[in-house]
């Protein structure tokens, strides 16, 4: 059967009265084929959510594969996969698994202290807070636990201001960076091992001729920083070689805002939002929730806006919620929960800020000449009426990724609506020393090459890799007159290559120091442990510079932070915390000058003019930033939002420009399996070849690349994973580049995904409830309309009586409003339940082991949808399950608390539970999966929950362990468990609070106050499984004038 | 037609017929019962320890307390066992020559732990939690058997899950006064019924069967 | 007198007998005028009939068994093969994944236990309506369930992810103090294909025990005398031995009638008893019964026909049962095409949209094509069994009834496969495809199957002798050679 | 040599026919006679032979009714006391005695421990296993499993005598008459 029948199928076969006539539109529009069917079919339908391209329209390739019952044969097994590197993955995995269900137990030994630490209570975990670095020097303030000295997980610190308790996908995963076994361990010179002593003196004797020269031949390449002790070092240094330069490199730095700053102010200045005052935000290219050092805490505060049913931000009226704009040219987590959503080339996103100012009546702003864009346009007047109307509490943001001239204009207009001081907060520089790294790079390289250089020292920067290739890093690093170069990083990485020495660092959890968060305020961190492989901090090779050699970290912190707070007491009390209170940067007024946004708004208008070609766009990955977490098997196996491709970095091109580009989107086999037309992307010369990623929402005409792929020298985690595409930055097209070429070169490439990508709306037009949604209106005036949806049988509609359940009845609520897709919880999940790494191949098969998924809908039309819907699926809980039913040896049943438990040792793996799931939230041990032969990563394992063995099932337990801790604490204290004492890990994870756990038993408790709103829904209630995990519907809350199902 | 068997294999078809269901009964009954003995639960056997320390010395004769050593007994899953340097409390004085000692002196003098063999293993996949237990009003004997008496130590219950069911579905049999947790000399008979029915009330026991009681 | 009389007959009706059947010299053999051939082709006696099929096993080895056997019990050395892989690496090797945790394993464990239906249902369900042409085909029939049964056994135990620990599914008392889910469909399976297995085994011995007899009487060799020998029991075929083993036996066929329709009801409620759509139909039991019959006698005959030229056994598998069999499956297709129908109808009857897509996924979703072979398989081609023509010749009838074999096997992949991929939420959609391991298991235990089969109708009397001795009694003492008194 | 084997005691007296109905006739001339320890061979089951030798109806059924309602009562039992005594535990909350499920499995061991009581009850009433059989001693006795039916008065009867009984069974038309010793 052909393609075309296939689009008329639907209609035609099932004779149905009511679909015959949506067939020809379903004929006529493929794209909105079912979804225009559902809207047909059913008055008050939603718009059809659909997840795929080529299923959407039945193309003939994609049924060709399927058709196909043997593609694997076809197709020699993991085209594209490095089955080795599996193997390596799998670890043992080959053993007979048997061993682990072995009855005769080994001898074992137990072994205690000589002299027990005061703490340490044996078997007790203890928790210290501590700093978590992340891209561009800041830090986020955490919690990390230690078991019997082994860090195991991080948590957000409550007290800190950039977490709240909350953490972003980096700081969790940095628990395994700690472990990964690939970490540099030893100290490298010229190829031989030496010791830390030989460095010194190596180092101390070069310094010594540079002492004469008041180092003029001393460079000092560092990442951005922002920590105050590094700061006074490099400041020490600098005041003993006058004449040396420090420089500093970030890849994903945010040199737009600096530069932008500049202009603006004319000074540099922080700047920073409180989403908790902000009634209307306008993101520009802007990844306010998703990315950057405030993501976490902006969450957490834009989220609150979000939740009608609960008491709302100070200065807005109960059931008020508020607005967010997102216009871009490549999706973001932020813009999953846009109100209204635009995507523009780069380019066009400048254009459309420059008529926003000229439309607010910002001096100095003129709307482009000739541009005029429809969509645009339509939005363009309403959200100035919206920003108008909201003058102090509006917030307009440009990203990182965004022009210098954007970032001009957002100062424009927020200080033109009045907006500086309420919602947005100017404040004195956060980072040591603010500059343009790509300049700092570059004059580096240039004194390199006019060998001016002769000992240069780097911390933790890998511009061999990425830096733009114009600056020829590697040939100038080469140059004869650096007679010492030195590399100090986690990681023997490209650039370790290209130095004399190579001094491994000490991962942040092993050694003190000190970063400031996104606001400034000073985050401390101490160590949980030794040096694993006895790796150096920065600050101890900075005190050799220093001339203070044998100095240790903590004695540059302490000796830093003690007498500046007045004392041994407030210094531990500084270390306990984790954070000096009240060290936020100070406010810095600053007026924004018209000739900076009249030269803001030409710039712009001459980048538009040049739009020939596609635009390449350069992002930091979500999984990998800039590289540094390219070896982090966690973050590799995260799916990432959107396309949830693993283990790879495609470029992601919108529907549109792959009809253009004549690509299918390569669904190869309907699944996990996707075979992906590879493209050839040329630009000035430099030219790469990358698997392409259709991607709906998508800005036409852009080609989105992530950055941090193509590794050549790191673990064998990450080594030759994805795609290089620095090699297409450049200065000038930093993070946007115009006047790109591509074609497909015909070959295709297979890239593993774990969502399946199928209509919910079936072919008789029915849309599958799974997320239910409303904009706000709407709901005010049919609050139960989330409920009609779908009708739940009644609870008497059974023959046998309801299981009483007294005591504790736990339950979670997922709110579909404020979910951002950012896969926090995900790998808090993993992180806290030794859940295995499987590999792109075994998850290409279909055989992820995550206990928490988050799915990804798209609503509206296929080439603009309307809006992204994130839902997180871990296991419901039925009460009925159907799970429970099928086994034939217990090893699944429910506990007096109402949990559905999963019991790994009595499992025999039938797999009939996981047939049975209609949720699918069960995982299988297909092969030995776990790692029982890497000692360093058994070190990582969360010693409550088993490791599983292969051939046993497994699924998400509302994190068991954490529940009976709790209990156990409680009834040892003869008092009840209070709200909020047990929170999984994904619930403690979520910047936005999206997830809320607790006794539905308990009147008082906030889930129980959730589930009580009309907004409360079970997926599939109508199975009458009676899910103990519901959603609050997704609301949704668009402009009345622009009023649409979004 | 000549005869192909001889008279015997009459009985000794028919036995071996009828006796065949009866055999397999047997073997059944041989097999749990060797699962169940000591041979594979490795009850009351002696463990060959670094140091032959006597709880009927300490315990029964000198009367220690178990939370002397086992410290965290009442705040955590693991009862704790003594660093070394709670052993040279005493034995710096006492015995403080005697070769028997002498591993725990070195131990104490290059701070190298001492590497004692478990005695109560269970599997990987069982979480047990001594606090609560203690907290319950279960006592160190109900599992750990007369230790005040015992020169060696040994395992003196199964440990089978059977075992531990059998508690958990009716800990009224078990349960004692919280003061009488530690008494190595305790006897359930002391007390009545009734008033273990009481302790039950009064500690807010419930039977727990469920199985992530145990198993995460 | 008469006995005189038929000893002469005898005479010479047994060479010819041995060498050519009567019937192919076409002397018998007037389509138009006899309507029915009969069950045992005329002029053979007691002693005729024992030595023809005794010699079959006794005289030795025919030329072709030694090839056919070894290319069996080569694919049995892969079934090992597969199996050692299996246990060692684990069911990663097969195509299982998410959300599709079932796969070729249950599929041809279905298959299996379907086939394993046509024996006792013979045996069983003909014998107590006193179906007589059933005598020449139940024995070898029974032998062919119990393979089966045994090739389907294995599959349950290997596709755990831990067969190790199998014996959880069996109910004794255990040191953790636990027992299998009796709410479980797979516990259920265990108790009815073991209890299937148990009582096809004895049906089927004691129905050999007066057959077993008679070998030992005739065998010459020491050792077949004394194989034979006990395995006979000393049966003497005294009047009392007859008539406690009539009753037996007729006992066992009332008890193995239910038995027979419970276990693929049974196997069909681990789909029944599901909540996928695709699985979740009341229809299942009697459509999965009525296919198990279909897949069973179109095994048997897949089996029959062959043997029945190898060892020229034409006299005792006549026309006649051809025919016969080709009309019981010819019904049972048309009951099996009528489930597939209420299936459909239930789904748009319903209302239900699950149930809905899950239809129009079977018809237009990405394994369309293994619908449609399955309906051409099943449905179309069995319709030419209308037609005598086509019953009674040996060589359509086998061709349609590997059309047969095949598409019930394709039925169970659409059942376990089809219904798997596409369930409740789409996000966890998916697809699913044999790996070499599971073709190698897949064909290791039909060579396993026809290993056994071989070693079967090489050793034991393959057509009920006593049976066919009664058979051949009453007809001559009717006189009436053409008449089977059915 | 069988006889040697087996000291040449007398079992009894064989009379070897051709046609069924011969043996019918002799078996009901012998019980006319007045014989009762007798025993009639033939290739395949005769009615009228087993209504002669004078037993009528087996005692079979009854034993497997027995069996049956055992099985029946031991599967229901088995399920009853795991589910509600043995491990109460709330599987997909259901009721620990949610019986319909108990069903299938009670159904099977019905009809298993009644088919076991139907096989080896029939080998019980039959005596069997009896490899060894004074009747094998007799050479031509291989004939019963093919087309030779024969009649066997055991020395035992009350009414036997060596002669006597020659006679009886020479005037019953054997082809032979002869002696079957242990």
């Amino acid at each position: 059967m052909s393609a075309s029948e296939e689009e008329n199928g639907p209609g035609d076969d099932v004779k149905d009265p009511v679909l015959d006539d949506q067939a020809p539109r379903a004929a006529s529009c493929a794209g909105g084929a079912c979804g225009c069917g559902g809207a047909g079919a059913r008055e008050d339908a939603a718009p059809a959510l659909w997840r795929n391209l080529d299923e959407l329209q039945q193309s003939a390739a994609f049924q060709q594969a399927v058709e196909n019952e043997f593609p694997r044969q076809a197709v020699p097994l993991g085209l594209g996969v490095d089955r080795r590197r599996f193997m390596q993955l799998m670890g043992a995995s080959l053993a007979l698994g048997g061993a682990a269900a072995c009855t005769k137990q080994p001898p074992e030994e137990i072994v205690p202290y000589v002299k027990q630490p005061e703490e340490i209570v044996p078997g007790n975990p203890l928790f210290f807070a501590t700093a978590a670095p992340m891209g561009g020097g800041y830090a986020l303030g955490v919690l990390a636990t230690s078991h019997m000295g082994r860090p195991t997980k991080i948590e957000g610190n409550p007290e800190h201001p950039a977490s709240l308790g909350s953490t972003d996908v980096f700081a969790q995963a940095s628990v395994l960076g700690l472990y990964d076994p690939d970490r540099s361990k030893t100290i490298v010179n010229a190829g031989r091992i030496r010791t830390w002593e030989a460095f010194v003196d190596a180092l101390t004797m070069e310094l010594a001729t540079q002492e004469g020269s008041g180092g003029a031949g001393l460079r000092i390449l560092s990442g951005a920083v922002t920590s105050p002790s590094l700061a006074a070092q490099m400041t020490a240094i600098l005041a003993r070689f006058p004449l040396a330069r420090w420089y500093q490199w970030e890849s994903a730095s945010d040199r737009s805002a600096v530069l932008g700053s500049r202009a603006a102010f004319g000074r540099d200045v922080s700047v920073r939002y409180d989403l908790a005052k902000a009634q209307v935000v306008v993101a520009l290219d802007c990844d306010l929730l998703g990315k950057g050092p405030g993501a976490v805490r902006y969450s957490r505060d834009f989220a609150r806006g979000r939740r009608v049913w609960e008491s709302a931000p100070e200065g807005t009226a109960p059931g008020t919620m508020n607005r967010l704009y997102a216009v871009e040219c490549t999706p973001s987590p932020t813009s999953t929960l846009a109100d209204h959503r635009l995507a523009l080339k780069p380019a066009e996103v400048g254009a459309f800020a420059a008529a926003l100012a000229a439309a607010l009546g910002v001096p100095g702003a003129a709307a482009p000449a000739g541009w005029n864009h429809p969509e645009a346009a339509r939005l363009l007047p309403v959200l100035a009426k919206d920003l108008l109307a909201h003058r102090g509490s509006s917030v307009v943001a440009a990203g990182d990724e965004s022009a210098p001239e954007l970032h001009v204009l957002a100062h424009a207009i927020n200080a033109h609506l009045g907006n500086h001081g309420t919602t947005v907060l100017l404040g004195e520089p956060i980072a040591a020393r603010p500059t343009d790294p790509l300049a700092d790079l570059e004059a580096l390289v240039a004194e390199l090459q006019a060998g001016k250089v002769e000992a240069l020292l780097m911390l933790d920067v890998n511009p061999v890799y990425d830096a733009p290739p114009e600056l020829k890093v590697a040939d100038a690093l080469l140059s004869p007159a650096a007679r010492l170069r030195v590399h100090w990083g986690l990681y023997d990485d490209e650039t370790a290559r290209y130095c004399h020495w190579h001094v491994n660092a000490a991962h942040y959890l092993e050694t003190w120091g000190d970063a400031r968060a996104y606001d400034g305020t000073v985050t401390l961190q101490q160590p949980l442990i030794d040096p694993l492989y006895g790796g150096r901090s920065a600050h101890e090779v900075l005190a050799v510079l220093e001339n203070r050699p044998g100095t240790g970290a903590r004695e540059v912190v302490q000796g830093l932070w003690q007498p500046r707070l007045g004392g041994e007491p407030q210094w531990r009390k500084a270390v306990h915390d984790g954070f000096v209170g009240g060290s936020a940067a100070p406010a810095a007024g600053a007026g924004v000058n018209g000739g900076a946004v009249a030269a803001a708004a030409r710039t712009i208008t001459e980048a538009l003019a040049q739009q020939q070609g596609y635009t390449l766009a350069f992002r930091p990955d979500p999984s990998a930033w800039d590289g540094r977490y390219a070896n982090n098997a966690w973050l590799q196996e995260l799916p990432r939002p959107f396309s949830k491709v693993v283990w790879d970095n495609p470029v992601l091109v919108s529907p549109r420009t792959a009809r253009e580009l004549k690509i299918d989107d390569g669904t190869s086999d309907g699944l996990q399996g996707r075979r992906a037309a590879v493209l050839r992307i040329e630009v000035d010369g430099a030219s790469i070849e990358a698997p392409a990623w259709v991607l709906p929402a998508q800005a036409d005409g852009v080609l989105t690349l992530t950055l941090g792929y193509g590794r050549t020298r790191t673990g064998k985690v990450g080594k030759g994973v994805g795609v290089d595409v620095n090699k297409l930055r450049t200065r000038a097209g930093f993070w946007s580049r115009a006047g790109a070429a591509a074609r497909a070169t015909g070959d295709r490439y297979e890239l593993a995904s774990t969502q399946g990508h199928f209509l919910v709306t079936d072919p008789a037009g029915v849309e599958r409830p799974m997320v239910r949604r409303a904009t706000l209106a709407e709901y005010q005036r049919q609050p139960e309309l989330m409920h009609e949806a779908v009708e739940a049988p009644a609870h008497d509609m059974t023959l046998y009586p309801d299981w009483p359940y007294e005591g504790h009845k736990w339950g979670m609520a997922i709110n579909l409003s404020a979910c951002t897709g950012c896969n926090a919880c995900v790998v808090a999940c993993v992180a806290e339940n030794n859940i295995s790494v499987v590999g792109k191949d075994q998850v290409f098969r279909g055989r992820e082991m995550h206990w928490l998924r988050i799915d990804q809908y798209y609503a509206g039309d296929y080439d603009a949808p309307s809006a992204v819907l994130n839902q997180p699926v871990p296991c419901m809980h039925c009460e009925n399950a159907p799970c429970e039913v099928v086994c034939p040896v217990e090893a699944t049943t429910h506990s007096f608390e109402g949990l559905n438990e999963m019991t790994y040792n009595r499992c025999v793996g039938t797999r009939y539970c996981g047939n049975n799931c209609p949720y699918k939230v069960r995982r299988f041990n297909f092969y030995k999966f776990a790692d029982w032969t890497t000692e360093s990563l058994k070190l990582q394992r969360n010693p409550n929950v088993s490791v599983r063995f292969r051939g046993v099932m497994e699924k998400c337990s509302y994190c068991v362990q954490r529940i009976n801790a709790a209990r156990i604490n409680s009834e040892r204290e003869d008092r009840k468990i209070t709200d909020g004492e047990v929170r999984p890990a994904c619930a403690q994870a979520c910047p936005t609070e999206a997830i809320v756990f607790g006794d539905i038993n308990d009147a008082e408790a906030r889930v129980t106050a959730w589930k009580k709103q009309p907004l409360s829904y079970g997926m599939l209630e109508d199975l009458n499984t009676r899910p103990r995990t519901t959603y609050m519907g997704r609301l949704a809350n668009p402009h009345p004038e622009l009023e649409e199902k979004a | 037609m000549a005869q192909i068997f001889h008279p015997s294999t009459n009985t000794i078809s028919r036995v071996s017929i009828f006796g065949l269901i009866f055999f397999i009964a047997f073997a059944g009954w041989v097999a749990m019962a060797i699962d169940r003995s000591p041979a594979v639960t490795r009850e009351r056997q002696v463990i060959e320890q670094p140091v032959p320390f006597s709880h009927d010395h300490h315990v029964g004769e000198e009367g220690f307390d178990c939370r002397y050593c086992h410290t965290s007994v009442e705040k955590s899953a693991f009862a704790g066992i003594p660093p070394t340097a709670t052993c040279m409390g005493c034995h710096s004085v006492l015995f403080a020559d005697s070769p028997i000692l002498e591993p725990v002196r070195a131990s104490f003098r290059d701070g190298t732990p001492l590497h004692w063999r478990r005695v109560y293993d269970l599997p990987d996949f069982v979480y047990f939690n001594h606090s609560i237990h203690v907290a319950k009003g279960i006592g160190c004997t109900t599992c750990h058997g007369d230790i005040g008496r015992m020169p060696l130590t040994w395992k003196a219950s199964s440990l089978k899950m059977e075992w531990c069911v059998g508690c958990h579905r009716d800990p009224a049999k078990y349960v004692r006064p919280r003061e009488e947790v530690f008494n190595p000399n305790w006897d359930p008979a002391l007390i009545s019924a009734a008033r273990r029915a009481e302790l039950m009330k009064e500690y807010k026991i419930v039977s727990r069967t469920s199985c992530s009681v145990c198993h995460r | 007198m008469a006995g005189r009389d038929l000893e002469a007959q005898t005479a010479v009706a047994e060479p010819e007998v041995h060498q050519e059947s009567l019937l192919e010299k076409g002397g018998y053999h007037r389509p138009g005028i006899i309507e029915r051939a009969p069950v045992l082709a005329p002029g053979h006696t007691a002693g005729s009939v024992t030595d023809k099929i005794s010699s079959v096993v006794l005289s030795g080895t025919p030329r072709w068994f030694y090839p056919a056997f070894g290319l069996a019990f080569t694919l049995t050395m892969v079934l090992f093969a597969s199996l050692a892989k299996l246990f060692w690496e684990g069911t990663g090797i097969w195509g299982v994944n998410q959300p599709i945790g079932w796969g070729f394993a249950i599929i041809n464990f279905v298959w299996w236990i379907g086939i394993g239906h046509a024996g006792t249902l013979i045996s069983a369900i003909l014998l107590l309506l006193r179906q007589e042409w059933r005598t020449s085909i139940n024995r070898f029939a029974e032998a062919m369930t119990i393979f089966a049964v045994a090739c389907a056994g294995i599959y349950p135990l290997i596709h755990t992810g831990r067969p190790w620990l199998a014996y959880w599914l069996m109910p004794y008392p255990n040191t953790m103090g636990l027992w299998p889910q009796f709410r479980s469909p797979l516990i259920w399976d265990v108790f009815a294909v073991s209890t299937y297995a148990t009582v096809s085994l004895l049906f089927w011995f004691v129905g050999m025990i007066p057959d077993l007899a008679t070998l030992r009487d005739r065998a010459t060799k020491r050792v077949a005398k004394v194989l034979y020998g006990m395995a006979a029991m000393g049966w003497r075929n005294s009047a009392k031995h007859w008539h406690e083993h009539e009753v037996a036996s007729l006992l066992l066929a009332g008890l193995a009638t239910p038995l027979v329709l419970s276990v693929h009801s049974v196997v069909s409620f681990d789909f029944a008893v599901g909540i996928v759509p695709g699985w979740h139909a009341t229809i299942f039991p009697p459509y999965f019964v009525a296919g198990a019959i279909y897949a069973g006698f179109a095994m048997v005959l897949t089996c029959t026909i062959p043997l029945r030229r190898a060892f020229g056994l034409y006299d005792f598998i006549t026309e006649r049962h051809l025919d016969n069999m080709g009309k019981v499956m010819l019904a049972t297709g048309l009951i099996v095409a009528y489930g597939y129908g209420i299936e459909a109808f239930t789904a748009w009857y319903s209302a239900n949209h699950y149930e809905t897509f899950m239809m129009w996924n079977r018809f237009f979703g990405p394994y369309r094509f293994h619908y449609y072979a399955l309906l051409l398989c099943n449905i179309v081609a069995p319709q030419a069994l209308w037609w005598k023509s086509v019953r009674v010749s040996p060589v359509k009838l086998w061709i349609v009834c590997m059309f047969i074999n095949f598409g019930m096997w394709l039925e169970r992949f659409v059942i376990v496969v089809v219904s798997l991929s596409r369930d409740f939420v789409p996000s966890s959609w998916g697809t699913y495809h044999g790996t070499i391991w599971d073709w190698a298991t897949f064909l290791g235990t039909i060579g396993l199957f026809l290993s056994l089969l071989f070693l079967f109708v090489r050793f034991m009397p393959m057509i009920s002798i006593f049976e066919m001795r009664t058979l051949a009694t009453e007809a001559q003492l009717k006189e009436l050679p053409e008449d089977d008194g059915a | 040599m069988s006889s040697q084997d087996s000291g040449g005691r007398l079992y009894g007296l064989m009379a070897e026919f051709e046609t069924p109905g011969a043996l019918i006739a002799a078996t009901e001339q012998a019980r006319k006679a007045g014989y009762r320890k007798m025993d009639a061979y033939a290739p395949y089951p005769i009615e009228e032979v087993v209504h002669a030798l004078g037993h009528h109806h087996s005692k079979l059924p009854l034993m497997v009714l027995g069996g049956g309602v055992a099985g029946c009562l031991a599967g229901l039992g088995l399920q009853v006391y795991v589910n509600a005594i043995a491990y109460p535990l709330n599987i997909g909350g259901k009721p620990p005695l949610s019986w319909p499920a108990f069903v299938p499995v009670t159904f099977e061991m019905t009809i298993l421990f009644a088919s076991l009581t139907a096989v080896l009850g029939m080998l019980a009433l039959n005596g069997l296993p009896t490899p060894y059989h004074p009747v094998f001693n007799l050479p031509r006795f291989s004939a019963a499993s093919r087309d030779r039916y024969f009649l066997c008065i055991e020395a035992v009867d009350a009414r036997f005598h060596a002669d006597g009984t020659r006679q009886f069974l020479e005037s019953q038309a054997p082809t032979e008459v002869s002696e079957v010793e242990y």
